[in-house]
């Protein structure tokens, strides 16, 4: 076992979602390791929000970027270097408010960086308010009489914006949740994973997950249909089981790939060349 | 002084004729004869129709200005004779297309009338009229056809045949002489701010469309191969400067270019870059504002944001260039210096330079060079923000067998997030020293140019485009002219150098809150005077002539 | 002075443990003793753990600062000890919970323990250690009852149990004397912020949650009914300054709040607000950057940053309040002017001062009053951006028989968007009469205060929540001290006449690049010192005094 | 009919769609004027982009917004005034790139504002580079070569994001047009019409629509799945058939009632009673 820590104290509340979630990191990145991959290509990338300090308890290359902006920061990162390994952590506020434009338009270029996002269903570094996956009626301290907005389906909108690989995981199933990182890192293209991470302290969802979480097998990775039918069997409010596995899975061509393929090792640039024109 | 060779051309017809490119291939026509150039585009913030227009100036000496007055007009519409005439010489001369203008006065070209009969497509009526045109200015059909030869991709022959019968059809008025030999490339400022970056090390450039930086994106990509580089359109600007973030975080060197509006999102990330200490150069081309403004006019009202842009205590390098050999130059020197220092380095230009058309000298080119930044020597724990004693911690990247934590949070040396006191003081007096080192290196570039009539008393100030109409205009009334090249670090001994033995300071500016006094005042200088201009357009030579010389 | 009655009592745990409430329940009880109090938090980026402290100073002078030494501690884990004993004044008196901590000295409650004997929630042992606390510093049980029985909103009857027997098993150590009669309220500077501009009639808040502005949003939230207001929390930032010039469009004054980072979202739209002349009013509380920082500590570095807010030539109203009082005040008054001149205004706090909980004036309250805003007079055809004498075009709303025309372009009267340079000079110049009215405006407030020695030759200058320390220590040492309160339009006047007699002007800033310094320098004041402090905490009454001793 | 005509030159290219957009709203608002709606309660939101000068050729209420912020400063405007009739136009590359987390949130929280998405598949105002829905292989100025990235479907993911409204249309149908911003105006709620627009000068489609776009019925309005198949008839390159019409609606309650519905008219603020728990 690769020995990742770090200095820093971990500050999670017991009992949080996240300590999960960073377990099976680790075991997802030792796992990556072992089977060949060094070290020194991995980078995480992370947000800002309570789940986004893991990158402060893994020692290994990372960026902690701006609130909202860990996708395009990693998607910037892979472009540069697109040998590397990126996994990028971030909340659901972070994907889904205030960072929703990057989240779309990575799935929609198929950016070949990989994104777990930690959905405790609010903003919890903050204390606590309503974001786009919130219940409807989830009483935050921005709104103490309950929000009065519907959540969305974060996946049926990947679905949407074209995401080429989709799952859905449960931060209390380390070893699926390990499993379906390494299979995102493999997928050549865009991935997201949402965990259902409970957070103890402002959305306690420990046992409503225990009960709902299930799972689900999509027999066919391809079928746009079939995907939809898992992803839609809950609503994020109360209702529906809550499947979790890989939903949807299709290869397509990856955009720092094609962005990169033009360039020639150590080729000089010709500026006299193009001097000529402007003559 | 009015005898030198010195001539004005106005190219004028409505968005969708093509006077931007007959301007072109007019101005590269007197630069293959030895003629000084320069080329001033305004234009409408519409596809098609309204009124667009280039002046270009073909003088002797250089000249980085336009006057208000033309010595010539050639009139792609009727309305362009409407809006520019009163400007015109009395001895200036209207070539026009006389199957659209009906008028006496001036060289008539049937240029549609021509390009009909020998079948050309309707856009060729302009390859008439420059033929037209060149033919009254005594232009040798020989330097014509060349020209023609090269700026035209499509349906050369067509054209070149249309161009010989304007050509024959028109009448000499007068012979512009061939001056000195060899040409210059004309170059935009945008183009030379591209050229200057690749010269550096540029490897990915990253931008949203926005007037009047996105022509910096247009010719980078279409030289994606030539310059061996990366040129990516994202969703925002918002994910613009993070992705260049993120890009040099891994090691390439990238650049992101905008205007104010863009440029306000991008405020945040500047940060980042501050905290983190990642390079990144932003080209922020200024336009007119409040908001959208006027989206296609130029302006130097984002002086003011531009310095401060970012939240908390940090400080970046901004050069404002006045030309395109300039805007090469800082472009370059810029890019070296972020990464020298780890730091975001804004260029900060306007429309009128972005623009505009200049004769470029190549050796600039040569004065530029990827240069080394401070890289990790391999050896130890690698630590991202060790507390080097100039507060620069050398480098390194993910792949290179170190682990590199960057970061938006303050940290320790490793890269780890902190609270504590001891730690947060730490870090701040790290990038308090390298602040330092970047003022000392701005004592070391020449950031304050002065020309003219280095013993008067009275000096003139001025930046970023404005610098070709006060230099020429300083010359003329015999006033030294001041250009300040790098604004932050602030080059406060060589201002004050440049300032021995002036008693009267002008500031000539096109903002209306005359923004460059402010930041002078911040550092102790004090402008008596602020001649400013708000109708987002560039002085004239006349107007600002007139305005100065009272002073 | 020492003779006054004056402590500093510490109150600390894990976050989570609920030292906050503890804290503020302390500063009450006192508050109704007739003391003066002020509550100091900090507060690490975590939910639960680390270590959280509340300082709170209870004194007959009344002091908005801390002090370095504390007279009580009070101990909600070991932590805390540890921590802070180091600061205890020799005299000084630990009480802690004796079921967590072993230790000698002090005063030990077995707050666990009571609580569970007695069924208590694990939350109630804080209500047995302020409890005992309360019999330590010898108040009476009738009001600890009170505070209690209003303060505790779940389980009176057992936490009054539990107090009970806590307050039954200590020992007065000392009797702390009632003073005078009257407590007043006590507010945090955010609640009155959020009061003063429910006084000035706002009608909707929009916010994205950041720390230190996120309390705003919470504040409002909860009284929506109670103000007959709109609060929304959208998606982010951007949209919540856009949707908030939207809303004043239509007519309802609105407020946005936001920190550093969020602000630079905001930028843009700030630029909007000038160009379409929409009033809008934007809380901006300064934390600990740049970029994410430490997101829980303050700061006083982004003032320059916001002082140059939004791309273009405009003005804004900012102003910077130091205490409750003043931001109360302070934020009504900026939200009439935002009115009263169609235009962006800024209030600039920081997270000491929008934390921290301060005796509140109620007098305050009956300054403000909502202002009545130009409006249209209903006669002849509308037109938005009417070329008033004073720049002021009077407003009308959709709904209200005019057509109204917002603009983010340039544009004409009637707010059709133009080009040409003479309309583009005619709205310029309109808004620029109308930035001369906002300076005239400045002149009429109290802009600059002064305080301390008026006499003295040594001034000190401070501004926002650094106002409380600067202030006591000037009048400590004899100095005077003057409090910038409107930063733009810049009360010259005001600032030249408090600066009479001043041979020597200090600075006193918690920043590193000391940004006021520079403000005051555009302004042609020179600072001759600076005193900065950039470990993100406040100054604590004995630094600054030790800092300032020999200037 | 109403005279709303300004003294605004028209400054669209000859034969650009957005004409017919333009003459669609003319009719349109006077249908609405003449059906009882007062036209002081009619406002005109536009970006910025070649279709956001319509504000500029309408004697109406109106805000000339920031590039990608006309949704939220709709929103606005609507949450101030709940009686006012909103419309909101924008380009694609407004609404899909620059703005796209405005858009999906203002159909989340299904905010009472009636959008009209003028696409012409690219960024036109700024002389031609691909946005969102441009097909792939477009050679725009940025992307000389051709553009590397897939679209995606507007429709597809506003039917995601929950908007309760979703109508295509194409410019030179201009009855048809009028009729579907007519039914919009009268849905209550969120409103997206997506209005295909030949760019003449840099991407003409006139052709293309003209023999791909038919109107379609769906034949039960509120139904996700029979919605969802009309939508993905076409997918934004070459290949499908073009429906045009309302392809989904379904009502739900708008976010500005709910915001406002606490509201008390000519209610003074208590203020003296809230400072009474700061004692
Ligand atoms: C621009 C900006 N706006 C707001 C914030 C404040 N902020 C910090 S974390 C956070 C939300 C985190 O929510 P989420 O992404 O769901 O992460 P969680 O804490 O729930 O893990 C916010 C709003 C910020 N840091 N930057
Ligand atoms: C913040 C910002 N970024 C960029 C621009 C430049 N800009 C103006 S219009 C436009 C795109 C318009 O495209 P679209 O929305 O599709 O409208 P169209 O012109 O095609 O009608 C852009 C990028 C701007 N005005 N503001
Ligand atoms: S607040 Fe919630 S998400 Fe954050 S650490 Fe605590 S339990 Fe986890
Ligand atoms: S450029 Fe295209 S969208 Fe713009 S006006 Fe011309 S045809 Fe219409
Ligand atoms: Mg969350
Ligand atoms: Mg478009």
């Amino acid at each position: 076992m690769e020995n990742l820590e770090t200095t820093s104290i971990n500050t999670w509340c017991p009992g949080c979602g996240n300590f999960g979630i960073l377990q099976a990191v680790k075991l997802a990145i030792n796992d990556l390791i072992s089977k060949g991959t060094p070290k020194e290509n991995i980078v995480i990338v992370s947000d800002i929000g309570c789940n986004s300090k893991i990158v402060d308890y893994l020692n290994i290359n990372s960026f902690y970027s701006l609130h909202g902006r860990s996708i395009v920061t990693a998607m910037g990162i892979k472009m540069a270097n697109p040998e590397l390994k990126i996994l990028v952590f971030l909340g659901d506020g972070a994907a889904l408010d205030e960072g929703i434009s990057h989240l779309i338009h990575a799935a929609k270029r198929n950016s070949d960086i990989n994104v777990i996002m930690h959905n405790n269903r609010l903003f919890a570094l903050t204390t606590g308010q309503f974001t786009a996956v919130s219940p409807k009626g989830l009483k935050g301290k921005s709104t103490p009489e309950g929000s009065i907005e519907e959540p969305i389906n974060p996946l049926e909108l990947m679905l949407a914006a074209n995401s080429s690989f989709i799952a859905r995981a449960y931060s209390a199933k380390i070893e699926h949740l390990k499993n379906l990182i390494i299979e995102a890192v493999n997928h050549k293209g865009f991935s997201f994973i949402e965990v259902m991470q409970p957070c103890v302290t402002f959305f306690n969802t420990v046992q409503f997950y225990n009960e709902k979480v299930y799972e689900a097998v999509n027999p066919e990775l391809d079928s746009r249909e079939k995907a939809l039918a898992l992803i839609k069997e809950w609503n994020y409010n109360g209702e529906g089981k809550i499947p979790v596995g890989i939903l949807f899975k299709k290869d397509r061509t990856c955009f720092e790939e094609e962005s990169n393929k033009h360039l020639v090792k150590d080729k000089k640039p010709e500026i006299e060349k193009c001097l000529q024109t402007h003559l | 002084m009015k005898n030198k060779k010195d001539y004005s051309i106005i190219i004028g017809g409505a968005a969708g004729q093509g006077s931007r490119k007959a301007g072109l291939i007019i101005a590269k026509l007197f630069n293959n004869l030895g003629y000084n150039v320069f080329i001033s585009e305004d234009y409408q913030s519409l596809i098609k129709g309204g009124h667009n227009f280039s002046i270009v100036r073909i003088s002797e000496s250089q000249h980085f200005s336009t006057r208000e007055k033309a010595d010539f007009l050639l009139a792609l519409d009727a309305n362009t004779i409407d809006k520019h005439e009163k400007y015109l010489e009395e001895k200036g001369c209207v070539v026009f297309n006389k199957d659209k203008i009906k008028r006496e006065k001036g060289v008539g070209i049937a240029s549609d009338t021509i390009t009909k009969e020998l079948g050309g497509l309707p856009i060729m009526s302009n390859t008439a009229l420059i033929a037209g045109f060149s033919k009254a200015m005594g232009i040798e059909w020989k330097v014509l056809e060349d020209a023609l030869k090269k700026e035209l991709t499509k349906g050369i022959e067509k054209n070149l045949e249309i161009a010989k019968r304007a050509y024959e059809e028109t009448k000499t008025v007068l012979i512009l002489e061939r001056i000195k030999a060899n040409p210059d490339p004309l170059l935009t400022g945008n183009e030379a701010i591209a050229l200057g970056a690749v010269k550096a090390g540029l490897d990915i450039y990253y931008a949203y469309p926005m007037t009047p930086a996105t022509s910096i994106l247009h010719y980078l990509a279409e030289h994606e191969k030539d310059f061996n580089i990366i040129t990516s359109q994202l969703e925002n600007e918002i994910a613009v400067i993070n992705s260049a973030i993120g890009s040099a975080f891994a090691g390439k060197r990238s650049m992101v270019g905008t205007s104010g509006g863009g440029f306000a999102l991008m405020t945040e990330g500047i940060s980042l870059a501050a905290q983190a200490e990642t390079p990144v150069l932003i080209i922020n081309s200024q336009r007119s504002g409040p908001a959208t403004g006027v989206p296609t006019y130029s302006s130097q009202a984002d002086l003011l944001f531009t310095l401060n842009s970012g939240h908390g205590d940090f400080v970046r390098f901004i050069a404002a260039p006045g030309d395109a050999n300039e805007s090469c130059y800082w472009s370059g020197k810029l890019l070296n210096l972020a990464w020298k220092y780890q730091t975001p380095a804004i260029l900060l230009v306007d429309k009128e330079l972005s623009e505009s058309t200049f004769e470029f000298d190549e050796k600039v080119l040569k004065e530029i060079k990827k240069e080394k930044a401070s890289l990790w020597s391999g050896k130890g724990e690698y630590m991202r923000y060790a507390d080097a004693k100039n507060g620069i911690s050398p480098m390194a990247f993910p792949g290179n067998k170190a682990v590199v934590k960057g970061t938006s949070y303050e940290h320790d040396i490793k890269g780890l997030s902190v609270e504590d006191s001891e730690s947060i003081i730490l870090m701040q007096e790290k990038r308090l020293r390298k602040f330092k080192e970047m003022a000392l290196e701005v004592d070391s570039l020449e950031a304050v140019k002065v020309y003219g009539n280095k013993k008067s008393k009275k000096a003139i100030i001025a930046w970023g485009s404005t610098k070709g109409v006060a230099l020429e205009v300083a010359i003329k009334l015999g006033l030294k002219f001041i250009q300040p090249l790098v604004l932050q670090p602030f080059p406060k001994k060589q201002f004050e150098k440049a300032l021995k033995g002036v008693d009267k300071l002008v500031l000539v500016e096109c903002s209306a809150l005359g923004q460059m006094a402010k930041l002078l005042n911040c550092n102790g200088i004090k402008v008596d005077k602020e001649i400013l201009k708000y109708d987002m357009r560039p002085f004239t030579v006349e107007e600002l002539e007139k305005k100065l010389k009272n002073i």
